[in-house]
């Protein structure tokens, strides 16, 4: 058997353990091995790769591995699991100049077809694009830029017009390869592309940004698996592709909105947001919720983005031991989009060690809602904003929510009246059943684990 | 013919993606998120080529860059990914 | 190199007809089986080449048959599963 | 764009078809739609392949595809809803025998390699299984041959030594390509296996051996696929032989055995079926009955393999009417593997106008059975035998059932005490809450229908 017969099938196998590897990701009790068999797979492709015979000197390989290695593994060890975010912004950032360089280099390769001109086109601009367009999101989020949207008049012409420069650059590319010109027009054009893109875009709607980045990397590296005709680039680049598609969709649909609007809208915060609302707002103490607490039966704890803001997972699994010891039952409800990434709510949860058995989806709990005594939403507010099912006139009217308003007794653990991501005000806290509890969600939350242990 | 193989297999790997990814309960879209990431380092593969090839300084020194790139990306995705999952459990002991 | 191709279009297949098939409800398995039978008769395609090409007498006889045999697992196959099909119906105008 | 590009291209779009095609067969609303697109799939790819330059006379094509048309039309239009397994069966073999000709074809191709020998022994070795095997299950199955497993001393042995017999012919025929004896003997071997492995296994359980051998013509036509180096042939074949592996598997789950216990085992029908029943059965005249059902508010029909031999679909169609007419509710539940093939019971009631979201599945009913005023049990026998449930020892101990005895009052209409497909006694007959109302099926309904309308 020749060398590219046994790199090509050990692509083969690379293949199946990426397929299986994501499978596994399918449920949380096979999702680590998952991970681990995916990683596999990536070892082998590279290991493989490594006995091509085109590779004579291994000296700079081993320097970039090392260096990447370092590099990547220090970053992982240290980031906060809060800083998730801007971590798979900037990791995605580095795949995406990765392939715009795989692309470059393909240039060198002897036989140059216009199709195969094309593909590396393609990956020089993806690749671009996801670099630049990734270092932006990730200093939105890690707050080294500001996070609001930047806007300026004319700013869908100039991007428009740089679109089309993109393309006429890119057809210059193939038809006159030669012109080193056209090549470094490219990669400039294309790193302005990503910028101009993304800085439009408020700090808050970042994660649609990341996970469409996310597709865009592995669509280059699928251009780039064109270019250099390898079929593991192209079967791993798609795959990457349809899962970032799909995570961006669930994330438009679950703030119903579309992902136009999300990329050239800068979100109008809305303020013509239909009739004033009734009621009255009752603020309670932490020492008298301890009372209703004590009392309960059952509990469903409704978090959202405050509770990442303050750090207040592992407080309310304490909250949940002492609730659970004294016989109450305990259960969590997670919306797919609390928190600024899909499941963020999860992996904080996770990392403070609740079992995620407890954690129940808007599906599954909604209709159980008015059998608890108890609902308590810690930093959470357009995930339970009753407007989303009453009030037609509503920005996120349609839009799913946790039904909150439904439990017996709803306690609201938030700093302010300040409305939250989507910038609406929430009749939820003006309901006769609900009452706010202010304050910091970890400090009143610690309050009420005191209580309880005097 | 080669571009026809190709494009067949990339139209089964976008299919294949979207229905594996569909099945992926929201608890795990994060680290979804973040393995796909790492996935997408694939990349790496063809900057080995570059840099071990016997290109010009330029193909070396790109090929040398984008393999370090794309290591942060594969390595750096990967252990974080690792690192977010190993604190999934389902309820044990604790009953 | 070809057969590296093939070999990647069949596995990707594979896992695609299981991630597919996996969703087809219970109450369609009728139809699912006969639909399937219907695709397998896909063989026609290569029967064609053989039928048609300027062979011995052996082989045109054996593709015709080949092109006989595999339209009638065609034809047949999806009329059968369209008629079952068609008999499916919601509850709508009953209520 | 060259004549191969563009057969190959369009071959692509018939993949992309045919996968939705697939997709959309998994929902009862879209599924007629699905099967069309994959037609068209079937279409496009069989008009592209006229263009290849190596046709060079269209004249046996023509005939084949007349003949191939016109038989296959009208079978499709003729053959009975309940014929439908051995019209599969049949439809299948001829798929098997095509691409055993296929393969036989693709010997005259120029060069020839061990590996493209390898996979053109394959087609004729899995084509030959498949038509044979196909042929005998259609007989067996349309009673043109008999039903009972043909077992005789020593067949296990017999049917070793033929596939070791056929592995070395396989052997031999890739090292001497030009000796045809090789040849003639895998043809004649292939399918002397195929008789012999399905003669050994009974009737019933035809239905496993016809989707395996669905399979099996998948798995054939991707091997004429890799002789012939065809795209199109690989996807679809794969796509069928995953379908086909899937629905076997759920056939051996659903019968609590597994597949080398149906291929192997001639299913000794188990006469020690622990300990006898207690109870009395008590038996109920149509008559009677009509009273209790007069008055019953909610009404499940479980039907089994009976209703498709009493061909009592229709009638019990008119029941739910009446009985719905009467101001009660009926719905219908319905159990994987009831009757013959994976989902038999849902095409027979389709055929009888009876609206698919008024079947339930095994899992959405029995939660609710306690629910119901009566449970009719129409020709049903193991699908609703609770020592599934409760008796360790019985041979179908842990098969999930339909919980019919949980309902208030239970009425099985059935011929006799007779047994079902596994041949047990069913304690069901014996419980307080059963009545046993005894005739065909069809007649039994008609007289309740009859005493409606008095
Ligand atoms: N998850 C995703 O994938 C994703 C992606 C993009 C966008 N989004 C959007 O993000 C929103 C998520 O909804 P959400 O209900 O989780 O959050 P939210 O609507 O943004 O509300 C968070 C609330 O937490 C409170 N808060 C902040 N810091 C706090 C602290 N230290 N202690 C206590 N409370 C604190 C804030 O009120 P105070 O200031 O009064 O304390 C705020 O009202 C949705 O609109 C969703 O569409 C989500
Ligand atoms: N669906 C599949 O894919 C599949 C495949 C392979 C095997 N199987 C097996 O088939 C069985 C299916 O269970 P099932 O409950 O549907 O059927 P069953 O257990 O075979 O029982 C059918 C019952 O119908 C009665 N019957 C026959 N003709 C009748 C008539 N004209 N009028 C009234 N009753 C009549 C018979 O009793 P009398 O003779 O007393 O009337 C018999 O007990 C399971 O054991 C399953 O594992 C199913």
């Amino acid at each position: 058997m020749s060398t590219t017969m046994l790199i090509n099938l050990s692509y083969t196998v690379a293949a199946v353990l990426f397929i299986f590897g994501l499978k596994y990701l399918g449920s949380p009790a096979t999702a680590r091995r998952g991970n681990a068999i995916s990683a596999l797979g990536m070892l082998l492709a590279v290991v493989v790769t490594l006995l091509d015979q085109a590779i004579i000197d291994y000296r700079w390989i081993l320097l970039g591995v090392l260096i990447g290695t370092a590099v990547g593994a220090f970053a992982a060890r240290l980031v906060a699991m809060t800083a998730m975010p801007e971590m798979v912004a900037l990791f995605n950032g580095f795949g995406g100049i990765a392939s715009l360089m795989v692309g470059w280099v393909a240039l060198a390769q002897p036989r140059l077809s216009s199709f195969i001109l094309l593909t590396i086109f393609l990956s020089i601009l993806i690749g671009g694009v996801t670099f630049t367009g990734s270092l932006v999101a990730w200093g939105k989020l890690s707050e080294k830029l500001p996070g609001r949207p930047i806007l300026f008049h004319g700013q869908r012409l100039v991007n428009g017009a740089l679109l089309l420069a993109n393309f006429a650059c890119g057809a210059m590319f193939v038809l006159h390869p030669e012109q080193h010109l056209w090549l470094y027009l490219a990669v400039a054009l294309s790193s302005i592309l990503g910028v101009m893109t993304v800085i439009p875009i408020g700090g808050a709607d970042m994660p649609v940004i990341i996970s469409l980045l996310n597709s865009y990397s592995g669509l280059a590296a699928c251009a780039a698996g064109f270019a250099i005709n390898n079929n593991i680039l192209i079967v791993a680049g798609s795959l990457v592709g349809a899962s970032g598609i799909i995570l961006t969709n669930i994330m438009c649909k679950a703030m119903n909105r579309t992902l136009g609007n999300v990329l050239f809208s800068g979100f109008g915060a809305v303020d013509e947001a239909g009739g004033k609302i009734e009621g009255e707002v009752t603020a309670l103490s932490a020492e008298d919720a301890y009372y209703v607490l004590e009392a309960a039966q059952s509990v469903v704890v409704i978090p959202g983005y405050g509770m990442a803001v303050a750090q207040a997972q592992h407080v309310v699994k304490e909250l949940q031991q002492i609730l659970e010891k004294n016989g109450c039952e305990v259960i969590y409800a997670i919306h797919p989009v609390a928190g600024r990434m899909p499941g963020h709510m999860n992996v904080l949860l996770a990392e403070a060690d609740v079992p995620y058995d407890l954690l129940l989806e808007m599906d599954d709990i909604n209709p159980r809602m008015e059998a608890f005594d108890v609902a308590i939403v810690i930093g959470a507010n357009d995930v339970v904003n009753p407007a989303a099912r009453e009030t037609p006139g509503s920005p996120i009217y349609g839009m799913p929510i946790i039904n909150a308003d439904y439990a017996r007794t709803v306690f609201v653990l938030k700093r302010s009246m300040a409305s939250g991501f989507a910038g609406l005000d929430n009749p939820l806290f003006y309901r006769k059943n609900a009452r706010m509890i202010f304050g910091d969600a970890k400090e009143t939350l610690g309050r009420l684990v005191r209580e309880f242990s005097n | 013919m080669d571009l026809v193989y190709l494009s067949f297999i990339l139209i089964l790997s976008i299919f294949l993606g979207f229905e594996l990814i569909q099945k992926v309960p929201a608890t795990l879209h994060t680290p979804l998120m973040s393995g796909a990431n790492a996935i997408s380092g694939i990349t790496l593969v063809g900057a080995l080529i570059g840099a071990g090839g016997q290109g010009s300084t330029l193909t070396v020194v790109l090929g040398t860059m984008a393999v370090a790139f794309a290591t942060i990306n594969v390595v750096g995705g990967y252990l974080v990914t690792d690192r977010m999952l190993a604190m999934f459990k389902k309820k044990t002991t604790e009953k």
